[in-house]
């Protein structure tokens, strides 16, 4: 914003921490190259592409791509709630977003068929207009929405804190409605956060496993998605593991090219 | 209450903030739909944090904020910005940075549903007065500290809002520059209009009436011209250019305050009726020539750079001062 | 609801007016015979198509029909979590179908030497079990104590599945696991050993009551305890009950 | 830092998106309750005392409190190289990162098996000098660290970012050099997203289970944290759950803790 | 090459950028240790642009920036920040929001290893000088704008950096706070210092050369005085606070520049020898009376208040103009 920003320098970073800095990345990166070594290169395009494959990754990114929209219509709002409430309560509603992260994914999927099932609360009220949830492919939307939430409301409400109201009382002092404010002062300079938010609740949503193997079960075409694919691949009684790996490896480049995509749209960045 | 297009709105502020750092304001301004009064004092005086509570972005502990009559900020309650009615441009021109100059400037109007084609023509009729118009499509960041100034600037005149709160609009600007704002927004401004500034001639110039702040308080207020000739205090005084004086220049204003200018003071050579000794204790340059500066009683003296010279004056120097009665104007001793 | 009924190509008189479609859930280590047992099951009753089965650990898939899945046909792994659907009511008189017993695995080389059970004791083998909790885990405990073997396991699995990759990948030196389970493994060593034929683990299965095709699910439960079913899951390494 | 951010009015948030604000708060509470509405209070007590329980709940702390050092030591420096790269490398470097959140965690574990096991590159490298990894206490802070450190990373690097290099480029002018720098100016600027990537981090490890599944197993004492322990009981042969339940209860609870007991922890904050 | 302490350093500068934006700079300075130049120009010139490249924060197309001789940026590498030992109060303060006013002003010293008490010490006295002592515990946010530059000023100079580069240091304070820090700036840095300002008092009173940009290339540049007493082009006359006329006023000073004071010129009831007419564009409040604006040549004519209304003049009026020939300075056209 000032001439000092326009400065091609990077930062002042001690060179000697680039040593944990790689050492991070190393601890990240590593282990999957092993498993990427382990990738049966002969029959990893026919388990790739077997239809079940196919199906699963569909099903995958359809699910997870519905899963994000709900996280936005739901989780913008709810950051910008948290992003305006005062110290405390910003503070207890920021740690019951944080719950289900803390939760092994089972637990949230226990928790979700308590409240869809036969016996839950919403189950019963649902089952009485014929609506059955649990085992359904919105089972799937729904779990992976309960554990991609909270990234997509934390990483947003980040930036929408960072971004402060100094902005927005002058757009409303200059006439701006509340409506107009968000979608003219608000959203376009949190955008950077709403980027990072949406990318890692997409990449938590086709990751989900825990959670929906007890809420959505592992029914191949309407449930199973990639993990639970990899899941039964990796359990299944076959000789070698190669299908689970070759499974990975599909996830993981969609994975990172879906990212690099997203990356790229990234709208003219506001700093 | 909302944004009425050009009509200026009466602004009846009675503010009072208290402030935990210690720090408190007491002030009162009213001002007919249409006027211009300027705000002067020194840093830290609060003149910004006034300015902030008539916006309503500071609340108030006392008092109340009225446009048109109607209450806009209490100690209970402050109107939410956009019904206020009131533009506050502050020391920070605060452009939105991820909108281009005629964005910005577009921005009130659009806000006020005005069309796009007449917002973007709007806004760059005011970039074209500013004197950035060719710079419309810059973003805030590509502009210079000034220029930013310029378009904040347009883009608070251009929302035309019943009330707009200039907070030190022509700091960063050259001279030529400054006066040629200054005209602007002495002479197309159709709001009501509160001006923070540092500089005299930015009061005389656009203002009809001056408040001066100090400390906290309201030290002296009235038509531009009345307070400057009248000064109530040392700093009024200094902001006229005028030496204001109690005592001690040679008893002849015993109980009276005596204004004069610093160009009237003579050096003499000896003593004579109605002149004192007074010691140099600062030399400022001015552009006609030097100012000195001297101690008990606090006087400034102007004279020409050859003067200076040849009276080997100095800091430290004693000097024999006399002001001809006639260039003193006297007032009584509040 | 008569689809093209046809001529039954199997040799059983087909009572052909089944129809619909059937879901199956079933224990994990169940895949392989029952992928089998659907396809020669679909064969005789074209009119039924079996939706893809889910399979998952019993436990798993006890939870889910308690709280409603929409399945017809339960095989589980343990009569324990057969027991959690009976008693929620949803399925009456299961059926014992298949029997599992367990052997021990080691990597290819075995790196300890494991012959017998009491081999396992060695302290310097690493051992890994399923956990008490689960059913193979129970099943370990109970062989271990029968052979009055005392095993410090280094890691109680969640699975058979858990067991056996870290004995294929080495990390373990060996382990305890369902025959049926080692059957399909190439790189791991099977062991049978002394008093195996004790511990059994019996698989109920069940139509559920509230099933929206019991006579199909009736039909696929008498299947599967039929001669057919038993051989096909005797290929599979299954024990008759 | 200016007059207009002493305000004490809330945002400009338009009042009808309280409505998916607070739905998209139910979503992720609501199941929640259903589990405690689960809870068998009369035998709670007794399960979440069981020396069983705490000595998984002691487990999960002491892990997760390791995990999220071992994940600051690494992550910071990782995040600092992030921010302050060119935009492309960054891209790239942070679509790495994101990697293993996308994955579900028994393929990490499988990742981690193959790496660090008896016959993975590293884990015969370590067995040389005698030392094994897989079933320690080490393989499982390994395991948590490893799904765990992205969260960290992400969450500074964007603070970082936010932060710009205005204020260390000031800092460097005065003299400053790097270290003073880091720890003077860049390190308190951007603490709030530290504090968030810490609360993040911790939040993941102590609720991590399919990785440390796979890699670490599931001894008590020794690798069976609460996830662990959970499901555990939750496969256990009793007809009720309970225990799962109650533990899972236990977990939550002392998750929100350390939550609101982090958040209190913040340190001035900065704006 | 770090900062030395209270080490004055040359500085010799040759900048050429040029931006996308169609702007280009090319400036060249040079100053010897300890020396004070002043920079001045219009809005927009490129002076904060020379700044920023002095100081390593702007890489230069072409050319170089040596301290001591040293090369510090050119267009292939430049010097990392706390090796260049040049310190930039830039137009925006930038405190850091996480210091108390006290802790900014000793990041400085601390940065330079000096005692935590004798920085303590040293930033509690640079505080007393601005004049924020008593502001040494509040943070950033709790200052008022001016006592925000103040204590930015501070900081800049405590560091006691080999040079020091200073944007506008004096733009949002009052004339009498101004006026002490311009005396301190004088008085007590022992840095070599290029001081952006609008103020041609600044430049007087502080600096002892003077370069003017204007359009990103430096029009004139050297002794304050000298540069003042015979401006090179309109901006530097009006910074004088002088008339700059080539042509029509009288045919006297053909083929010169006629350079003389608003207030030397005279209004004439009738036309004589010498006198021109010109039309009244512009009136202008000033301290001491009023400022007319005339057109072809462009005048400025002070006159006294009482004036205004005796002769009725208002914007388009037409006088008749005479400025007395022993009261011009007149310099050969370039
Ligand atoms: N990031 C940028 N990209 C392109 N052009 C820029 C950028 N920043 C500034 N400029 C242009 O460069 C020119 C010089 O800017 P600079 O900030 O040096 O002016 P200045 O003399 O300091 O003016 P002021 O007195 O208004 O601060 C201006 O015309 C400005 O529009
Ligand atoms: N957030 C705050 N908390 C406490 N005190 C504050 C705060 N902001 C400002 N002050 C104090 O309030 C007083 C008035 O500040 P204000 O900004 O109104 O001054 P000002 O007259 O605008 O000065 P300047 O000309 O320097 O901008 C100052 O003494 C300042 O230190
Ligand atoms: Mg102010
Ligand atoms: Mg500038």
């Amino acid at each position: 914003m000032t001439i000092a920003s326009r400065s091609l320098k990077p930062g002042y970073v001690p060179q000697v921490l680039m040593i944990p800095a790689f050492l991070g990345l190393a601890l990240l990166v590593v282990p999957l190259s092993a498993l990427v070594a382990r990738v049966e290169w002969a029959t990893l395009w026919r388990d790739v592409t077997t239809p079940e494959a196919l199906s699963a990754l569909g099903l995958s990114l359809g699910t997870g791509a519905l899963a994000t929209l709900i996280c936005v219509v739901f989780g913008v709002p709810l950051a910008l709630l948290i992003a305006r409430s005062r110290p405390r309560t910003a503070a207890i509603l920021r740690a019951a977003v944080t719950v289900p992260l803390v939760l092994p994914p089972m637990v949230g999927g226990v928790a979700l068929l308590f409240l869809f099932g036969r016996n839950g609360w919403l189950g019963q009220l649902l089952a009485e207009f014929g609506v059955s949830i649990t085992f359904t492919t919105t089972a799937v939307v729904l779990a992976q929405t309960f554990v991609a939430l909270p990234f997509l409301v934390l990483a947003f409400e980040g930036a929408v804190r960072a971004t402060g109201t100094d902005y927005e009382q002058t757009a409303a002092a200059l006439g701006a409605g509340r409506w107009t404010i968000l979608a003219r002062v608000t959203l376009p300079l949190a955008a950077p956060g709403l980027v990072a938010g949406v990318v890692l609740c997409f990449a938590r949503a086709i990751g989900e496993f825990g959670a929906t193997a007890l809420f959505a079960g592992n029914a191949p075409g309407v449930t199973r998605t990639m993990p639970l694919a990899i899941y039964t691949a990796f359990n299944g009684a076959g000789v070698t593991q190669g299908t689970a790996v070759a499974l990975s490896l599909l996830l993981l480049v969609t994975a990172i090219a879906v990212l690099l995509l997203v990356r790229a749209w990234r709208p003219g960045s506001v700093r | 209450m909302t944004l009425r297009e050009g009509a200026a709105s009466a602004l009846d502020a009675d503010v009072q903030i208290m402030r935990g750092s210690g720090f408190s304001l007491q002030a009162q301004v009213s001002l007919e739909p249409g006027e211009i009064v300027a705000v002067m004092g020194p840093s830290g005086a609060g003149k910004s944090t006034l300015l902030a509570a008539v916006a309503g972005l500071e609340p108030l502990s006392r008092g109340a904020v009225r446009i048109d009559g109607c209450e806009i900020s209490s100690p209970q309650r402050i109107a939410p910005a956009h019904r206020r009615g009131v533009v506050l441009l502050g020391q920070d021109p605060r452009l939105f940075p991820h909108l281009s100059a005629a964005a910005n400037v577009e921005f009130g109007m659009r806000a006020q549903r005005v069309s796009k084609a007449d917002a973007r023509a709007g806004a760059l009729s005011w970039l074209a007065k500013v004197g950035t118009v060719d710079l419309a499509d810059r973003a805030p960041a590509q502009l210079s500290g000034g220029q930013q100034q310029r378009v904040a600037l347009a883009r608070a005149l251009a929302a035309r809002p019943g009330v707009v709160l200039l907070d030190e609009p022509f700091t960063a600007l050259d001279p030529e520059t400054a006066a040629g704002l200054r005209e602007i927004v002495h002479a197309q401004v159709h709001s009501t209009a509160l001006i923070v500034t540092h500089d005299a001639v930015d009061a005389l110039a656009i203002a009809s009436r001056l408040v001066v702040i100090e400390d906290g308080e309201v030290s002296q207020a009235g038509l531009v011209r009345e307070v400057f000739a009248a000064p109530a205090t040392r700093f009024v005084a200094s902001l006229a250019g005028r030496n204001r004086v109690t005592e001690g220049i040679g008893g002849s204003y015993l109980g009276q305050v005596a204004i004069f200018k610093p160009a009237d003071v003579q050096i003499l050579a000896h003593q004579r009726g109605g002149s004192w000794r007074a010691r140099v204790t600062r030399l400022e340059q001015t552009l006609v020539g030097v100012r000195l500066h001297t101690e008990s009683p606090a006087v400034a003296v102007d004279i020409e750079l050859e003067d200076l010279a040849e009276r080997e004056i100095a800091v430290g120097t004693t000097l024999e001062l006399w002001v001809d009665p006639q260039r003193v104007r006297t007032l009584t001793n509040a | 609801t008569s689809t093209e009924t046809g001529e039954a190509s199997g040799s059983f008189a087909s009572d052909d007016d089944l129809s619909g479609t059937l879901t199956i859930a079933a224990a994990a280590s169940l895949g392989a015979a029952f992928d089998q047992i659907t396809v020669d099951f679909e064969r005789q009753h074209p009119g039924v198509t079996i939706s893809p089965i889910t399979y998952d650990g019993s436990s798993t898939l006890a939870t889910q029909i308690v709280e409603g899945a929409p399945i017809d046909v339960f095989a589980s792994a343990d009569e324990a979590n057969m027991q959690k659907v009976v008693d929620a009511g949803l399925a009456s008189n299961p059926v014992d179908f298949a029997t599992n017993t367990l052997v021990i695995v080691t990597p290819e080389s075995n790196p300890a030497g494991i012959e017998t059970l009491a081999d396992l004791a060695e302290p310097a083998a690493a051992v890994v079990l399923c956990a008490a909790e689960v059913p193979c885990g129970a099943a370990a405990h109970t062989l271990l104590a029968n052979a009055g073997v005392e095993v410090t396991p280094v890691s109680s699995e969640q699975n058979v599945t858990a067991v056996l990759t870290k004995v294929e990948a080495g990390e373990a030196d060996a382990g305890l696991v369902y025959a049926t389970d080692a059957a399909g493994v190439a790189d791991v060593l099977t062991i049978v050993p002394e008093g195996a034929a004790d511990v059994v683990n019996t698989y109920p299965i069940a139509a559920l009551s509230d099933s929206s095709n019991s006579d199909a699910a009736d039909a696929f439960v008498a299947f599967v305890a039929s001669e057919e079913g038993q051989k096909l899951l005797a290929d599979a390494g299954f024990g008759s009950p």
